[in-house]
C-alpha cells in the first residue's frame, strides 16, 4: 500500500500528460497547405458565429444552432466537404471574435459582423462580399414618447460593449450634443433582460438585430408592438463573413460560396429545382453555376477556386440559395426582403453578385 | 451542555424535554427571546418566500425544457451513452468506499437522499431513468456488499487496495469514454458534463503542480526557491478571469509551432489555466503543511539514515499534505466553483447553458429558477465535498497529535 | 483543624460548613460522570481527592464554580445555592479560585496584567491597588521579578504560580485545584507544591485534586477517593495509608505510591 | 587548506554538497532561462508598448467616481476610471463583508440556537456556490426586477428603490464645509482627552468610567451644535423623481444613488466572502483553547469583558492572516463584473483590448493594477498584524 510517493506522482503525471494527448482532438493544420486543406483534412468547419441573436445566429434548446449567418456556415461547409452539417459551431461573443479569427480558433467568422477598415487592416480579418447591408438603428419603447434621437437627453441606453455600435453610439449622441448614459453589457441576453426591465430607455444596435429582438420580444413583456425601432439609422453596417487575413485560396472559397448563393438566387436556382438545372440547365449561366456542361457539350472551364467545380450543388441542394436563406431565417423576423437594400439589384436593392464566368 | 440536557431530559416527557430545550437554547434571557423572535420573524420570511417560490411560483418548466443543455450542452445526439459509464462507475466506487470507510452520519444521508431525490426527479426522462436507477442500483448494492461481507474480512485490505486504484483510473476512464474511439471533441463537451471534467482533471493537475512548486519554495536552493516563489506570487495575484482571458487571447501565440499545440482547443486550454492557477493556491497551502510538520520529524528520519528525498517523500510530504487536508479540500471547492467562469468565454458550461436557457424565448423572465436550480447543482457537489473531507479529517485524526 | 471528622451528613447544617454537596448528578451524553456525590467542606479545610483518571474528579471541581452545571442534586456555597441564577454565579465565582492543570494564563497580557484584570473589572478596584496587590502575591509566590514578562517567556512552574496568585487576587474564600502540578517538569513541582503549602497553612480553604501522595498527606485534613463517579472512601490521610477498607482504594493507592 | 593529513581521500569534486547545489541550481537557472527567453521571442512577434493608450477612447462609461471622463479622453484616462470603479467597489466590500463575517461568524457561536443555525445555513449556502452565479442572480433576478423608475418604491420619501437606481439621502459637503471641519477636528481632539480622562480616572478609582460612551456623547453633541452654528455645510439632499419628459422618466436626482450594477456586483461579493469570514472568525474563536474562556469565567469576568479582553484579541492574532486572503480574494473577485454591466477595471481593460487589439500589453497593465491593489491591502494587514501579536508566545 505504502508506495512511495514520488512514484505515484511520477505515475499520476505520466497519465495526466498522456491523457491531455488523448483529449486532445487531432486538428493539426498541415504546415504549409493552407486553410482550405486544414479544413477539408479535419473534414469539418470550424465556424465562429453568435448564439443570441435569433434569425441570424441562435442556440437553441437541443443544442442546435440555426439562423441566416448559420447557414452560410453551412453553405460553406457543403460546398467544401459536401456535408452542410459538417460544422463545428464556436458561439463568440462580440469582444473575443477578432481573437479566435486571427489565432485560428475558427476557420471563418460569421457572426454579424461589420466590414470596417480598422478590422480589415489592423485587426487581421479580410471581409468577403457582404451578405446583409445593415445600419445601426435605435429601439425604445413604445410608451416612453421618444420619436427621434434628439428627443433622448438624459436617458439610458444599452449597447454591447467592444462593438462598433458602441463607438457609433458616441459620435451620433456627441453630435447632436445629447447628453446619455450608455450601459455596455458583455453578452445581448443580460443586456434584453436589463432592457425588458426598463433599466434602460435605449436599446441600439444593428437594425436587423433591433428587428429581430423586437418580432421576439415576448408577449408577456409586451410584445412587439410595445417597442418601436426610431427612423434613423446613423451608420452603415455593412455585415458579411470574414476570414483571416493572407490565404487568398480560402478568402476566394468562402467569397464565392456567398456570390453563388446570391447568383443562384438571381438565376431562379433553388433547392427545389437544383436537380432538374443540374440535369438540364435552364441557361448557360446556370451550367456554370452548377459546373454542369451547357447542352450536353464539353466540360466549361474550371474556376480554379479550389473547390470541385460542382461546389454549388451541394450548397444549392443543403442549404439553398439567398432568398430561401433569408426568407428562412430573416422574413419570420418581420424583415421583409423586398423595398430593403437586400432586395436583389433587380428589384431595387443593391445586392448584386460579380459574375459566376 | 446541550448534550447532557438531553439526557437527563430523555427520562422526562417530551413536552418537558421540549420546554427545557427551548427555554435553554432560544429564551435563556430576555435578550436572547428578542433574538429569537427577530430572528424567527427574518427567518421564517425567507424560508416561507422561498417555498412559495419553489412550490408554488416558480416555473420548473425550464429546466424540464432545458435539462439536456444544462447537462450536457451541445454534446452530441446519440453520444450520450458516452457518459453512463463513467457514471456508474463513479457510484461504484461511491458505494463501495462508503461501504468500506464510511460513516455517514444521519443528517448528512438526509441530504444527500433529498438532493438525489432532487435532481433524479429532473435528470430522469425515458430510458435515463432506467440508466440512472442501474447507477442507483450499483451503488446500493456495492455498499450493501461491502458494508456487510468485506468489511472486517480478510479481504477488507484488498478491497480497499481496488477501490483506491479504481479512484485513481476514474478521471482517465471518463475522459476515455468521452474522446475515445471516434468520440466527441472536446470543444463539443458542455453542460455540468463540463465542469465535472475540467475540474477533476485540473483537481489532480493542479495537486501535482501544487507539491511540486510548494517543493520548490521550501527547498533550499536559493534560486529554484525564488522563482518558484515568484510564480505563486504572480499567479495569485491576478483574478482567475484574468488567466483565462490570457489563456483564450494570448496563450495561442505563445505555444511552440509544434505537434499542433497551437491548435490545442478551448476546454484543454481551460484545463492548463486551472491547473496553474490553483497549483499556485495549493502549493502555498503545501508550503503550510510543510511548515506544520516538527524539526524532529526530519531529524528523526535523518537519524534513521533516510536521504534528502526520502526523508521528504515518506515522512514529511505525508504529514504535510494529512494536516491540511481541510485547506486543501476547500481550495478544490473553490476550484470546483471556479469552472462556471468557462460561461464568459465561449464554452457552455451549465453556467452558460443557464444563460442561454434564461435567453429562451417561451421563458421569459425564468432567471430565478434557472440560477437557482444551477447553482444547486454545483451546490450539491460542493456540499458533498466539504462533508467528505471532514469525514477524512476524522479519519486520519487531524488536528490530533 | 477539623480533620478528626470521618463522616459529615450533609443534612446537618452545621456551622463553618462552606460547601455542601447532596445527590449531584451529571452526565454527558449517555455517560454519567457523577452518580449522587453527597459531602461537605468546612472553612479551613484542606481536601484532597484522589482516584483514577475518568473517575469524575475534575468534573466535580468544575461543578463547584459551575464551569460545568450538574444535572440533578443540589450544591450550595457559602448558603449560595448553585441554580440557573446568574446573579448567584457571580457571587459564588467571585468567592471560589480556581487552578488548571494547563495553568490558562492570558498569553496577551503581562504577568501583571493577568492578576491585576479581573480585580480590576470584577471588583470595580483602581487600577494602582490591583496592580499592587498583584505585585505583592507575586512576591508571595515567589517571583516578584517577572511582573512585566508575558507568560509565553515563563516556565511552567513559574506560570502555574502567576496562575495561583491571579486566582488569590480576587481574594476567594475557596480554592480549586484541578492537578495542579501534573504539566510541569518534576523540579518545578516543588516550586508549585510549596506555594500551595504556605496557603493551606494561612487556613485557605482548599479542594485539591492530585496525585502527590507525599503533599497531600501533609497537608490535607481529609481524602476523598473517586471512582466512577462516586465516593468510594473518604477519611483522614492516616485512615487511608494504614487501614484502607476498600479494595478498590487499596489498588490504586499501591498503584501511584 | 589543512595542514593536518586527513586520512581517506578528500571528497572528489563532484562528490562535494556546495559543487552538486550549484550544479542543480545552474541547471535549474538555464532552463528557467530558456523559457524566459522562448517567451521573449514569440513575444515580440506581437505588438507590445503602450502607445495605443494615448489614442481616443471613443466610448463612454456609464459609472463614474472621482473622474471627469468622457470618450474624448485617452484609453489610459478609461482604464483609470475603471480602476477607480474597483476602487470604490473594493473598499465598500472590503468593510461589509467584514461587518457580515463578524456578525454571522460569532451568530454561529451563539447560544441562540436558532441564530446559530441560521447562521450556519447562511455560510453552507453562500460558501458552496459558484460566485458568479450569485452575481448573476442579485443582478437580473433581484435588482433588475425592481419596479422602473415610475413605478418605484418610496419609503417616507427617504428611500428610493427601483431598478435604475437605489436612492438614499444623503449629505454633500457645501462652502461652509472647511470651518466646521476644523470643528470637528477639535471636537475629536476633545472627545479623544476626554477618554483617557475617563479611562485614567477609570483605573484611579475602579469605578466604570464609560469613556466610550461619554467620548461619543461630547464628540455628536460638539458636531451637532457646530454644525447649527456654522449655517449648513452639509447639504442633506434627499431623492426626487426627475420630471417626466415626453411622458418618460429621465432617472432620479439628489441623494446617493446606487446603480443595480454596483448593488448587484457589491451584494454578491459581500454574501460570498462574509460566509468565508464568517468561518474564519469562528474557527479563530473555536481555535483558543478552552481554558482560556474558562480561567476568565473562573475568575468571574462577564461575557462581554471575556470576548473584548480575552477572546476577541487572541482570536483577532489567529484571524488576521486568513482574513487577508478573503480581501485579496475579494479584489480579485471584482473583475466578474464582466458578467454584469458594472465597468471596474477588468471590463474597461477589457473593452479597450476590444478596440485596439494589443492583447498582451493590455493584459499586462491589467495583472500589474491587480498586484499593486493586492499589494496594497496586503501592507496594511501585515502591519496589523505586527501590533496584534503577542510576545513569547509559544
Amino acid at each position: 500500500m505504502r508506495t512511495s510517493l514520488l512514484w505515484r506522482y511520477s505515475v499520476l503525471a505520466v497519465a495526466m500528460v498522456g491523457l491531455l494527448g488523448l483529449a486532445c482532438e487531432d486538428n493539426g493544420d498541415g504546415e504549409g497547405s493552407g486553410k482550405l486543406q486544414a479544413v477539408i483534412d479535419r473534414g469539418e468547419l470550424r465556424c465562429g458565429v453568435n448564439d443570441g441573436v435569433p434569425g441570424f445566429g441562435f442556440l437553441e434548446p437541443d443544442g442546435s444552432f440555426s439562423g441566416f449567418d448559420v447557414d452560410f456556415c453551412r453553405a460553406v461547409a457543403a460546398a467544401v466537404l459536401g456535408d452542410a452539417e459538417a460544422v463545428e459551431y464556436i458561439p463568440l461573443s462580440a469582444g473575443a471574435r477578432f481573437d479566435a479569427l486571427v489565432q485560428d480558433e475558427i476557420d471563418v467568422l460569421i457572426r454579424n459582423t461589420t466590414w470596417t477598415a480598422e478590422r480589415d487592416g489592423a485587426q487581421g480579418a479580410a471581409f468577403t462580399l457582404t451578405t446583409f447591408y445593415d445600419g445601426q438603428g435605435m429601439m425604445v419603447r413604445s410608451e416612453s414618447g421618444i420619436t427621434s434621437i434628439d428627443d433622448m437627453e438624459g436617458i439610458t441606453v444599452c449597447v454591447l460593449r467592444g462593438t462598433t455600435t458602441e463607438g457609433n453610439l458616441e459620435d451620433r449622441f456627441a453630435l447632436g450634443g445629447i447628453s446619455y448614459t450608455p450601459l455596455a453589457f458583455e453578452d445581448l441576453d443580460t443586456l434584453e433582460a436589463a432592457f425588458r426591465e426598463e433599466r434602460c430607455d435605449g436599446w441600439t444596435s444593428d437594425q436587423s438585430q433591433l428587428a429581430a429582438r423586437r418580432s421576439s420580444y415576448p408577449a408577456e413583456a409586451g410584445g412587439p408592438d410595445s417597442l418601436t425601432v426610431l427612423s434613423e439609422v446613423f451608420s452603415k453596417e455593412p455585415l458579411g463573413p470574414a476570414v483571416r487575413d493572407g490565404d487568398d485560396e480560402w478568402f476566394d472559397v468562402v467569397n464565392w460560396v456567398v456570390i453563388g448563393m446570391i447568383q443562384a438566387d438571381e438565376l431562379g436556382v433553388g433547392s427545389d429545382n437544383v436537380e432538374e438545372q443540374i440535369s438540364e440547365p435552364s441557361s448557360i449561366d446556370v451550367a456554370r453555376l452548377l459546373g454542369v456542361p451547357w447542352e450536353g457539350g464539353e466540360d466549361l472551364p474550371d474556376f480554379a477556386l479550389g473547390v470541385d467545380r460542382t461546389f454549388m450543388q451541394e450548397v444549392l441542394r443543403q442549404v439553398g440559395n439567398y432568398d430561401e436563406v433569408y426568407e428562412r431565417n430573416i422574413v419570420p423576423l418581420g424583415i421583409p426582403r423586398e423595398g430593403t437594400l437586400n432586395a436583389s439589384w433587380r428589384e431595387g436593392g443593391i445586392l448584386y453578385a460579380p459574375p459566376m464566368r | 451542555m446541550a448534550a447532557a440536557a438531553r439526557v437527563v431530559a430523555a427520562r422526562r416527557p417530551w413536552h418537558v424535554r421540549a420546554r427545557r430545550w427551548a427555554r435553554a437554547n432560544l429564551f435563556s434571557s430576555g435578550w436572547n427571546t428578542l433574538l429569537t423572535a427577530v430572528t424567527l420573524a427574518v427567518g421564517g420570511y425567507i424560508t416561507f418566500a422561498l417555498l412559495r417560490f419553489v412550490l408554488v411560483s416558480a416555473d420548473w418548466g425550464v429546466i424540464e425544457a432545458n435539462r439536456r443543455l444544462i447537462f450536457l450542452g451541445r454534446f452530441p445526439q446519440g453520444e450520450e451513452w458516452r457518459v453512463w459509464p463513467p457514471l456508474w462507475a463513479f457510484l461504484l466506487l461511491a458505494g463501495a468506499s462508503y461501504g468500506l470507510w464510511g460513516r455517514l452520519r444521519p443528517r448528512d444521508a438526509v441530504v444527500f437522499v433529498l438532493s438525489s431525490a432532487f435532481l433524479y426527479a429532473f435528470m430522469v426522462e425515458g430510458a435515463n431513468a432506467l440508466l440512472l436507477g442501474i447507477g442507483l442500483a450499483l451503488a446500493i448494492g456495492t455498499w450493501a456488499a461491502s458494508d456487510a461481507l468485506v468489511r472486517g474480512s480478510r479481504y477488507e485490505e484488498l478491497a480497499k487496495r481496488i477501490t483506491v486504484g479504481g479512484w485513481a483510473l476514474l478521471v482517465p476512464f471518463l475522459l476515455f469514454m468521452l474522446a475515445g474511439f471516434g468520440g466527441v471533441r472536446s470543444s463539443l463537451w458542455g453542460g455540468l458534463l463540463l465542469n465535472v471534467v475540467v475540474a477533476t482533471v485540473a483537481m489532480e493537475a493542479a495537486l501535482v503542480l501544487g507539491v511540486l512548486f510548494a517543493l520548490g519554495r521550501a527547498s533550499s536552493l536559493p534560486l529554484v526557491s525564488r522563482v518558484s516563489a515568484l510564480y505563486i506570487e504572480v499567479i495569485r495575484g491576478a483574478p482567475l478571469i484574468a488567466w483565462i482571458f490570457i489563456g483564450w487571447f494570448v496563450l495561442p501565440a505563445f505555444l511552440p509551432p509544434i505537434l499542433g499545440l497551437q491548435d490545442i482547443g478551448l476546454v484543454l486550454r481551460a484545463m492548463l489555466i486551472f491547473s496553474f492557477f490553483e497549483g499556485a493556491y495549493i502549493a502555498e497551502i503545501v508550503r503550510g503543511g510543510l511548515q506544520s510538520v516538527p524539526r524532529g520529524q526530519v531529524e528523526a528520519a535523518h537519524a534513521v539514515g533516510l536521504g534528502a528525498v526520502r526523508t521528504m517523500t515518506l515522512i514529511v510530504l505525508p504529514q504535510a499534505l494529512r494536516n491540511v487536508i481541510p485547506a486543501l479540500v476547500g481550495q478544490l471547492i473553490t476550484l470546483w466553483k471556479d469552472t462556471s467562469l468557462v460561461a464568459i468565454i465561449a464554452l457552455t458550461d451549465a453556467v452558460g447553458a443557464a444563460q442561454a436557457a434564461i435567453a429562451q424565448r417561451e421563458f421569459i423572465g425564468r432567471q430565478a429558477e434557472v440560477l437557482l436550480f444551477v447553482a444547486f447543482l454545483f451546490w450539491t457537489v460542493a456540499f458533498v465535498m466539504s462533508r467528505l473531507s471532514q469525514q477524512l479529517e476524522r479519519a486520519l485524526g487531524v488536528g490530533q497529535r | 483543624m477539623t480533620s478528626t471528622e470521618t463522616r459529615t451528613e450533609a443534612a446537618d447544617a452545621l456551622t463553618g460548613e462552606i460547601i455542601v454537596c447532596q445527590d449531584v448528578e451529571k452526565w454527558y451524553g449517555d455517560f454519567q460522570a457523577l452518580r449522587g456525590i453527597t459531602t461537605t467542606v468546612r472553612e479551613g479545610e484542606v481536601v484532597v481527592v484522589f482516584g483514577p483518571s475518568g473517575s469524575g474528579k475534575s468534573t466535580f471541581l468544575r461543578c463547584l464554580n459551575r464551569l460545568e452545571e450538574h444535572d440533578a442534586g443540589r450544591i450550595v456555597i457559602d448558603g449560595i445555592e448553585l441554580n440557573d441564577d446568574l446573579r448567584n454565579l457571580e457571587k459564588v465565582r467571585s468567592e471560589v479560585g480556581m487552578v488548571f492543570q494547563q495553568f490558562n494564563l492570558f498569553p496577551h497580557l503581562t504577568v501583571l496584567r493577568n492578576i491585576a484584570l479581573a480585580p480590576q473589572k470584577v471588583r470595580r478596584m483602581p487600577r494602582r491597588d490591583a496592580e499592587a496587590l498583584g505585585r505583592e502575591l507575586l512576591e508571595r509566590v515567589g517571583i516578584p521579578e517577572q511582573a512585566d514578562k508575558f507568560p509565553g517567556q515563563l516556565s511552567g512552574g513559574q506560570q502555574q504560580r502567576v496562575a495561583i496568585a491571579r486566582a488569590l487576587a480576587m481574594r476567594p474564600k475557596i480554592m480549586l485545584f484541578d492537578e495542579p502540578t501534573s504539566a510541569l517538569d518534576p523540579e518545578m513541582i516543588k516550586e508549585v507544591l510549596d506555594v500551595m503549602h504556605n496557603l493551606a497553612e494561612s487556613g485557605m480553604t482548599m479542594i485539591v485534586v492530585t496525585h502527590e501522595m507525599g503533599f497531600a498527606r501533609e497537608v490535607a485534613d481529609r481524602f476523598l477517593f473517586f471512582d466512577e463517579g462516586l465516593i468510594v472512601e473518604e477519611g483522614t490521610p492516616e485512615h487511608f495509608f494504614t487501614d484502607a477498607r476498600e479494595g478498590r482504594t487499596k489498588l490504586f493507592l499501591s498503584q501511584i505510591l | 587548506m589543512s595542514t593536518i593529513a586527513i586520512p581517506g581521500r578528500a571528497p572528489g569534486f563532484w562528490h562535494r554538497r556546495r559543487t552538486r547545489r550549484l550544479a542543480i541550481q545552474a541547471a535549474f537557472g538555464v532552463l528557467v532561462a530558456l523559457i524566459l527567453l522562448y517567451l521573449l521571442e514569440r513575444a515580440l512577434g506581437l505588438q507590445l508598448g503602450f502607445e495605443f493608450l494615448r489614442s481616443r477612447a471613443g466610448f463612454a462609461i456609464s459609472h463614474q467616481w472621482a473622474t471627469d471622463f468622457s470618450a474624448n479622453n485617452s484609453r489610459l484616462d478609461a482604464y483609470l476610471t475603471g480602476v477607480w470603479n474597483t476602487v470604490r467597489l473594493v473598499v465598500v466590500g472590503l468593510l461589509l463583508a467584514t461587518f457580515l463575517g463578524v456578525l454571522a461568524g460569532v451568530s454561529r457561536l451563539s447560544s441562540n440556537w436558532l441564530v446559530a443555525k441560521i447562521a450556519l445555513v447562511y455560510v453552507e449556502v453562500f460558501r458552496n456556490t459558484p460566485l458568479l452565479i450569485q452575481i448573476i442572480f442579485w443582478y437580473t433576478a433581484v435588482f433588475l426586477r425592481l419596479p422602473p423608475t415610475r413605478e418605484g418604491i418610496q419609503l417616507f420619501d427617504l428611500v428610493f428603490l427601483s431598478n435604475r437606481a437605489l436612492v438614499i439621502p444623503w449629505a454633500f459637503p457645501q462652502d461652509g464645509i472647511g470651518v466646521w471641519l476644523i470643528v470637528l477636528a477639535g471636537a475629536a481632539v476633545a472627545a479623544w482627552a476626554v477618554r483617557r480622562w475617563r479611562i485614567a480616572d477609570e483605573e484611579r478609582t475602579g469605578q466604570p468610567g464609560r469613556g466610550n460612551t461619554m467620548a461619543v456623547t461630547l464628540f455628536v453633541l460638539l458636531a451637532a451644535v457646530s454644525y447649527a452654528l456654522t449655517d449648513q455645510p452639509l447639504d442633506l439632499e434627499v431623492p426626487t423623481v426627475n420630471p417626466p419628459v415626453n411622458g418618460s422618466f429621465r432617472g432620479m436626482g439628489g441623494g446617493l444613488q446606487v446603480s443595480p450594477e454596483f448593488a448587484g456586483l457589491l451584494v454578491g461579493l459581500v454574501m460570498y466572502t462574509g460566509a468565508f469570514i464568517a468561518e474564519i472568525v469562528r474557527g479563530s474563536i473555536q481555535a483558543l483553547p478552552r481554558g482560556q474562556g474558562e480561567a476568565s469565567q473562573a475568575l468571574g469576568l462577564g461575557a462581554y469583558d471575556r470576548m473584548t479582553l480575552i477572546i476577541l484579541p487572541q482570536a483577532l492574532r489567529i484571524m488576521i492572516p486568513p482574513l487577508t486572503n478573503q480581501y485579496l480574494n475579494l479584489t480579485k473577485n471584482s473583475s466578474l463584473a464582466v458578467a454584469i454591466a458594472y465597468p471596474e477595471l477588468f471590463f474597461v481593460g477589457g473593452t479597450i483590448q476590444n478596440n485596439a487589439g494589443h492583447a498582451v500589453p493590455m493584459f499586462l497593465l491589467i495583472m500589474a493594477t491587480y498586484l499593486v491593489l493586492s499589494g496594497v491591502t496586503a501592507t496594511a494587514m501585515n502591519v496589523l498584524n505586527r501590533r496584534v501579536q503577542v510576545v513569547g508566545n509559544n
